[in-house]
């Protein structure tokens, strides 16, 4: 048994020179980790370092091709996560796992049901341990409610739910807050803390550079599969976090110009969506940037969708450049100039099992054409071309979407929109789990769009990202548009404020 | 530029009623085939009063009976995302087995044994095949389907087993019940109901759902996959064998051809049923309703004396309409728990 | 949703899927040319093509439509149903000319029928069709009644049933190819070929990405329809004979025919020549087996080995190479996990 | 347009007019195939059997294929292409669909392929001869008259046939109607026709919905095996035992129980062995070119007998057997 001499208490869970390789992406290469317990552990790192395929490798999802996994101190295989589990490893995976047909409570306790004489589940007892989760967490969710619908920040707090309830030694968080607003933040930062204290050790994941000082002792951070460093984070900034990580300097993060708005591009008035939201009406000019923020689940994306043509509106109209948009119909809204970046990558992003080339193509069906036959040149460098700009981290343009990494999926959804050359934009959390280096190139992008005359509506629940990029601020709250704030005014107590319902501005 | 106003909260509501709507949704799935079923019988009944004798109830129950059973083990598998296209040729060969056994002179409850285990011995094969080989359900079931009908063409060739060789007490079981209702429909009954407890108190039995309604996250849940699967075919093998035998006890009558074409019927059932077929949802309650409702077409049509000839026809206009009607329902609950569950936190 | 398990595994193997049918029926038919007697003459050769034009016809939009994702099992019934309308009409003394088209539009109405159903009401179209399956046949039946028509004109006879001079191609063969190679443009090289593959893989991602999936899947059944139609047609022509229970149970035939030229019956995956391959494997298969006296019943099992081994051997030769690869650790207990299969790590 | 009325006289000129020498010796070595609507299926399986113990007899040489359904046509029209690939010397076809056939069965014919249909005929310019089971109009004028004496020539009766496109079945309900409209069945009313498909739920349910719209029913003829069976069973399982009568064609060994247990009284059927004997024989004669299938020509077929060619190329096999509790353990078949 090997026993670091110097360090006091054993790691109850490490890596020792791991290595792992999909085909010739070298995702991890001879990678080291210790996970003490009492300790919040950040791991920090670009899109696509390899930070999710480490914690793979240690909730024996994948299977390392060289290198050691040390339990207790002690060498351990896991053949599967049923292993991991058992022995007292909690994860939540960067992309949601439920069960979309079975209740919340069931999705929590899958496979591990408080149980009655005979072997039989007790359902009160799962309905009554997940209102109790629930609370702990402060939201409020029905056990009984269906995971099919839930919206992305619900989902994340499903998972967030089951790791917890595992009473985990070890819980490891993969970009948990990456959908998440502050005050559901606050909660799990505090739920965490207490499970420090209980002893746990907890490995945590996030681009919110802000929140990984805020909850975490120590930082590793990777850069292309190796790592860079392991060390306490007292005393480090952000910026030496972000060279670690980058390996350069980084320019500004908001750089939004000024930028004269024009005329009105976007007008919605009076929508209403029948109990998702209600009567509203805002405008978006040409080369402005208007945010939209609220708390999870205030029905940010309802309107969008409903303004895309995803959903129908019960009353009310849009109007794009004066002309008005038919109901429910995402294709001549998009023939009309609107793109949609949504929320859920995923699931309304991308199509998981093409390639990265056909993903971007796929707005482009109506342009690349010769002939009434797809021109397949102009569709390779239209895709090429915007990957590029996005700084999309691939193998091969041919590759499926489903092999990138998680942020740089997001770049590739948004690659496939910007694409399109809209004169409205609507994006909805354009930026979740994308690594600061490029957000502060999407963030540049945006602008240079905004510049450019296009008008951008974007949602996000990052209020810094809000309040440093758009022009003005709208924010909903319970599907009601509360306040429109200028740039001036919006700071975080007059957002927070309006999207909490405490006040109108 | 729009100033907007706060408006006070909208229409408030209380939250137990989200619970009770999701519950009835799942409920009225079933309800809405149950009403299909039940409007369809009180029309013939009202056309012809001897539809609902005891004869003709009895009729009925054993109609139903056969189909019954092999769509509830059908449901099991399609609720993993998988499907059993075999069942056919399954409950063909295990009727024919346990017939040739019951010739010899053999005890009936052998019989059903032997045909049980061959049931079993096929839902291995499907399942191995299809978990092992992580293959596409669809395609191994369509060859099982195939080869399990050959083998059996090839072993029975022209041989048939009729009534006379069968035990009387076979045959008689076979039709006889108390009053209107036949063994055979109590012995789909008890395993309706207790394949449907399994599924809802039982920690695999929720599995099963889990599997079907996300097989990625249900490996990253520790749930054994493959045993599961496994599983699940075994027991539709196991009830398609059992089906087989009660096939033999009803028609008294076996040859190589039946049960041929048998797997379109089993997969309307479930289909109809409220099955869905991408997995994850629906109940072996709504697969037997299903079962039910499709064999009592096939009665009332000729009980209301509508020819032979228009038959067919009615049979999938109806159909359809059992589909459609289940839908809309089901989209309305739905609709109204969207709109009222709608969270504003 | 998270894209399924099975998926993940399937994909490595499907690239070469089509190719490895496609060789397989090359193979097929030199053995056949060389090992069996009289398959390889003129006559032989147009029987077989001839027998299987009606599968691959309704073959060619089923694969567009399995590949966004829905199934028609309603194509034998209505090809039923196109035969039987002939066989009345005819009766009544209407020319061929007009009946003809009259057919197609019928076939195309029930092909609108359906997709009507799944794509207006949403219902699952493996329901919708199982329904339709029977109430076109029930119409057909209702149509034509015991009637077999037999007397269409020998002009149509000869054309449906005859050769191209002596060669081995039935004359309706070309006209075969020609709508085999407008499928093929149509699925593999436009637009609206490419937003079938992106329906079928995930829906809700093409709607997001302004495609009209609705419009898209009743553009297919409308299609399909009029396809199953015209094979109602050629089928009565062919065989001279319009009856209500034409082509009863050709569905599954082209079911399994598609399946085995490796169309994913969960949508966004496959290749025309693919599932063309597979129609002419068994077909060819079939028509070797019967020259060599090989028994119905074992031509069955014979076909249920092929479709069985189809999807299964390449998943055996990859866990085989897996194992090659010289990794002595045990290997991983769950088979699904998402191992690397090829390139060693260096 | 080209309609019926123009191609009222195409056709119908491909008959060949071969002379035939009756006293022709019987070829030996001759290969005849039979090609049943279903193989698997007991009934064709006799008939089959029959031919082959005559082939062996006649020093011709047997074998049988056919398709796994019996409605699968374009499976039985594949196999007819292959028999003649494989030049035969005479096949027999029973056939699935008297149309469909015809373009594969000429095109056997212009090869030098004698075709011989049995039970079920094509189209009659598409084969030499048919082998009749029975008479059409002896089957189905026997039928009513077996059970109108068991229910007394008194009450509603009704038919469960097979599929409503099988010929031969809708030839024998035409002569049933016939001979019902005889005064002495007055009081006899045939009420409905139903269809069976020969599956045996389908035929069960029939019966059921016959006995439930028609509570008056007294008696069921069912010409066709699977229906009988399926009616018997359904009958002997209900209340309607023994007072319901049940009569039509049908096996001894199907029927034996039925018989014994008192659901059924007596029902008829011609020996399928003796018919496909006759199939075979009279193929050899054909291809031995003693007959050419013109009408009057005679020929000796064995033990048989002497038989007469009819109009259209009908060859009889004689008159149905009737089967009772008294005869019935002493047929195997
Ligand atoms: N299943 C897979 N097949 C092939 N390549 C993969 C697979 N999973 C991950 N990769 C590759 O491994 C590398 C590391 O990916 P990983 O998901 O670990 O990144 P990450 O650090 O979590 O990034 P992000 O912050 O964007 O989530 C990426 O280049 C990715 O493309
Ligand atoms: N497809 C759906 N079916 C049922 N309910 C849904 C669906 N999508 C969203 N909801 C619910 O509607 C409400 C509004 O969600 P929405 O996603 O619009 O909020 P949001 O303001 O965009 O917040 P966020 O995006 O941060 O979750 C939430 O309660 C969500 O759970
Ligand atoms: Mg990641
Ligand atoms: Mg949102």
């Amino acid at each position: 048994m090997t026993q670091p001499a110097d360090k006091g208490p054993v790691p109850v869970l490490a890596l020792r020179g791991v290595s792992k390789s999909f085909g010739a992406v070298r995702a991890l290469r001879d990678v080291s980790l210790e996970l003490f317990p009492g300790e919040v552990h950040a791991l920090a790192g670009e899109n696509g370092a390899g930070k999710s395929t480490l914690i793979k490798a240690l909730a024996g999802v994948h299977r390392p091709d060289s290198g050691q996994l040390l339990l207790d101190g002690a060498p351990a295989v896991f053949h599967g996560p049923g292993d991991a589990r058992d022995a007292g490893i909690a994860v939540i995976y960067q992309e949601p796992t439920l069960f979309p047909d079975l209740s919340i409570a069931e999705n929590i306790f899958m496979g591990r049901q408080p149980r009655r004489a005979l072997g039989r589940i007790d359902h009160r007892a799962t309905r009554a341990a997940t209102a109790a989760l629930m609370a702990r967490l402060g939201v409020d969710l029905d056990p009984e409610r269906p995971a099919s619908g839930l919206s992305i920040a619900d989902q994340q707090i499903v998972e967030i739910a089951k790791a917890l309830s595992f009473d985990a030694r070890v819980l490891i968080m993969d970009e948990p807050t990456a959908a998440l607003t502050g005050s559901e933040v606050a909660r799990l930062f505090g739920v965490v803390r207490t499970l420090r204290e209980q002893g746990a050790a907890v490995l945590f994941i996030s681009h919110r550079l802000e929140e990984i000082f805020e909850i975490c002792e120590r930082v590793t951070t990777l850069r292309d599969g190796a790592r860079i460093a392991s060390e306490p984070l007292a005393g480090m900034t952000e910026d030496d976090l972000v060279r670690r990580m980058v390996g350069r300097e980084l320019d500004e993060l908001y750089p939004k110009q000024d930028v004269k708005a024009g005329q009105v591009a976007l007008s919605v008035r009076r929508l209403t969506r029948e109990g998702v939201f209600t009567d509203v009406s805002f405008e978006v000019r040409r080369g402005e940037i208007v945010g939209l923020a609220g708390l999870v689940g205030a029905g940010r994306t309802e309107v969008a969708r409903a303004v895309f043509g995803i959903d129908r509106w019960d009353a009310g109209e849009v109007e794009l450049d004066g002309r008005g948009l038919t109901n429910g119909a995402p294709s001549t809204a998009m023939a009309a100039g609107l793109a949609l970046v949504p929320e859920d990558r995923r699931a309304q992003g991308l199509v998981m099992d093409m390639s990265i080339e056909r993903n971007i193509g796929l707005t482009g069906l109506r342009t690349t054409v010769r002939a009434g036959l797809m021109d397949r040149g102009a569709e390779r460098s239209r895709s090429l071309d915007w990957a590029v700009k996005l700084q999309v981290k691939y193998a091969r343009i041919a590759d499926t979407v489903n092999t990138l990494s998680g942020g740089n999926q997001q770049k590739v959804v948004l690659a496939k929109w910007l694409a399109t050359g809209p004169k409205v934009l609507i994006v909805d959390e354009p930026t979740r789990g994308i690594d600061v280096g490029t957000k502060a190139e999407v963030h540049r992008l945006l602008g240079e769009l905004a510049a450019d005359g296009v008008a951008i509506l974007m949602i996000s629940s990052d209020l810094p990202e809000i309040l440093g990029m758009a022009d003005r601020v709208l924010v909903m709250h319970e599907g009601r548009l509360t306040a429109e704030i200028p740039r001036s005014e919006a700071t975080e107590e007059s957002v927070m404020a309006a999207a909490t319902g405490r006040a109108a501005a | 530029m729009t100033v907007t106003t706060p408006h006070p909260a909208a229409t408030e509501v209380p939250k137990s009623s989200g619970t009770r709507l999701v519950d009835r949704v799942f409920r009225m799935r079933e309800l809405a085939i149950l009403l299909v079923f039940l409007v369809m019988i009180a029309l013939t009944q009202a056309g012809n009063s001897e539809f609902l004798s005891e004869q003709g109830i009895k009729d009925l129950l054993l109609n139903a009976t056969i189909l019954v059973l092999v769509a509830t083990g059908q449901s099991l598998v399609v609720l993993t995302r998988n499907v059993d296209l075999s069942v056919g040729s399954t409950l063909g060969i295990s009727a024919f087995a346990a017939g040739l056994y019951l010739h010899g002179g053999g005890n009936p409850a052998v019989a059903i044994l032997l045909a049980v285990l061959l049931g079993i011995g096929f839902g291995l094969l499907n399942g191995l095949l299809v978990s092992l080989g992580q293959v596409p359900a669809l395609v191994v079931t369509l060859g099982t389907l195939y080869i399990i009908r050959g083998i059996d063409s090839i072993w029975v060739g022209s041989r048939q087993i009729t009534a006379a060789d069968l035990p009387g007490g076979f045959v008689d079981f076979g039709s006889g019940g108390l009053s209107a209702v036949p063994w055979l429909a109590m012995i789909a009954a008890v395993v309706l109901v207790g394949t449907a407890y399994y599924l809802k108190h039982f920690g695999s039995g929720r599995e099963l759902y889990a599997l079907g309604s996300n097989p990625e996250a249900a490996r990253l849940a520790g749930i054994p996959v493959r045993k599961r699967i496994l599983l699940a075919y075994t027991f539709c093998g196991a009830l398609a064998g059992l089906a087989g035998a009660l096939y033999l006890a009803r028609f008294g009558n076996v040859d190589s051809g039946t049960g041929n074409g048998y797997e379109l019927t089993v997969v309307s059932a479930v289909v109809v049923g409220g099955v869905v077929f991408t997995g994850g949802s629906g109940s072996v309650y709504g697969a037997a309703l299903g079962a039910l409702l499709l064999t009592s077409i096939n009665s009332v049509l000729p009980a209301l004396g509508v020819s032979s000839v228009w038959v067919l026809a009615i049979n999938g206009v109806l159909l359809i309409l059992a589909i459609a009607v289940d839908r809309i329902v089901a989209l309305r609950v739905a609709d109204a728990l969207k709109k009222r569950n709608a969270r504003h936190a | 949703m998270p894209d399924s398990l099975t998926r993940l595994v399937r994909r490595p193997a499907l690239g070469r899927w089509d190719s490895a049918v496609g060789a397989l029926l090359l193979v097929l038919l030199l053995l056949s040319f060389a090992f069996v007697d009289g398959f390889g003459n003129a006559l032989n050769l147009s029987f077989l093509i001839g027998n299987t034009l009606p599968i691959a016809l309704i073959a060619l939009p089923m694969t567009l439509l399995v590949v966004s994702g829905e199934i028609d099992l309603s194509v034998a019934s209505t090809a039923g149903l196109s035969g039987s309308v002939m066989g009345a009409l005819w009766n009544q003394g209407m020319s061929i000319e007009t009946i003809i088209p009259l057919c197609l539009l019928l076939g195309a109405v029930c092909g609108l029928v359906n997709g009507l159903l799944v794509t207006r009401l949403g219902l699952p179209s493996l329901a919708v069709t199982i329904g339709t399956l029977a109430a076109y046949r029930g119409i057909a039946q209702i149509v034509l009644g015991s009637d077999a028509v037999t007397d269409f004109p020998t002009r149509y006879l000869d054309f449906a049933a005859g050769r191209l001079g002596d060669t081995f191609l039935p004359q309706a063969f070309l006209p075969f190819l020609v709508l085999l190679a407008i499928a093929v443009v149509v699925l593999h090289a436009t637009p609206f070929g490419r937003s079938l593959f992106a329906i079928g893989a995930s829906e809700e991602a093409a709607r997001f990405a302004g495609i009209r999936v609705k419009r898209h899947k009743l553009i297919l059944f409308v299609a399909t329809g009029f396809m199953a139609s015209l094979t109602g047609v050629f089928w009565a022509l062919h065989y001279a004979s319009a009856r209500y229970d034409n082509a009863t149970g050709l569905e599954l035939s082209v079911v399994a025919a598609v399946l085995l030229g490796g169309i994913d019956f969960d949508g966004g995956k496959g290749t025309l020549g693919g599932a063309i391959a597979g129609v002419f494997l068994l077909g060819a298969l079939q028509n070797a087996m019967s020259l060599l006296n090989v028994s119905a019943q074992s031509q069955i099992v014979v076909t249920g080995v092929l479709l069985v081994v189809s999807v299964l051997g390449p998943r055996v030769a990859r866990q085989i190479s897996v194992a090659r690869a010289g990794r002595r650790a045990a290997p991983p207990a769950n088979p699904t996990s998402r191992e690397p299969t090829a390139a060693p790590t260096p | 347009g080209t309609t019926k009325n123009d191609v009222k006289d195409e056709g119908g000129t491909n008959k060949s007019a071969g002379k035939a020498d009756p006293n022709a010796a019987t070829k030996k070595g001759l290969t005849v195939a039979f090609l049943p609507k279903q193989v698997n299926n007991p009934y064709f399986t006799s008939a089959d059997k029959g031919g082959e113990k005559a082939l062996k007899e006649l020093g011709s040489s047997y074998k049988e294929v056919g398709p796994n359904s019996a409605t699968d046509t374009s499976g039985q029209v594949s196999y007819v292409n292959t028999l003649t690939q494989q030049q035969v010397d005479a096949m027999a076809v029973s056939a699935q669909d008297p149309g469909a056939l015809c373009t594969a069965l000429k095109q056997a014919m212009n090869n030098k392929i004698k075709v011989v249909t049995y039970d079920s005929d094509t189209k009659t310019d598409c084969r030499n001869a048919f082998i009749s089971q029975a008479s059409a109009e002896d089957l189905g004028r026997t039928e009513v008259q077996l059970l109108a004496e068991q229910i007394g020539y008194k009450g509603e009766i009704a038919i469960l046939s097979a599929a409503q496109t099988a010929t031969n079945q809708n030839t024998w309900i035409d002569f049933m109607k016939d001979e019902l409209k005889k005064d002495k069945y007055k009081d006899i009313k045939l009420v409905k026709t139903a269809y069976g498909n020969d599956d045996a739920q389908q035929s069960f349910q029939q019966t059921q919905g016959l006995l439930q719209e028609h509570p008056g029913l007294k008696g069921i003829i069912s010409p066709t095996t699977v229906g009988i069976k399926a009616a018997a069973q359904y009958l002997s399982g209900s209340k309607y035992k023994g007072k319901v009568k049940l009569t039509g064609l049908g096996t001894p060994n199907d029927m034996r129980k039925y018989v014994k247990n008192g659901t059924v009284e007596a029902f008829e059927l011609w020996d399928p062995a003796k018919l496909g004997e006759l199939a075979a024989r009279t193929a050899v004669a054909l291809s031995s070119g003693q007959i050419s299938g013109k009408e009057g020509e005679t020929f000796k077929a064995g033990d048989l007998g002497e038989y007469t060619i009819g109009k259209d190329g009908v060859i009889a096999l004689g008159k149905p057997t009737v089967f009772d509790k008294k005869n019935i353990d002493r047929f195997n078949f």
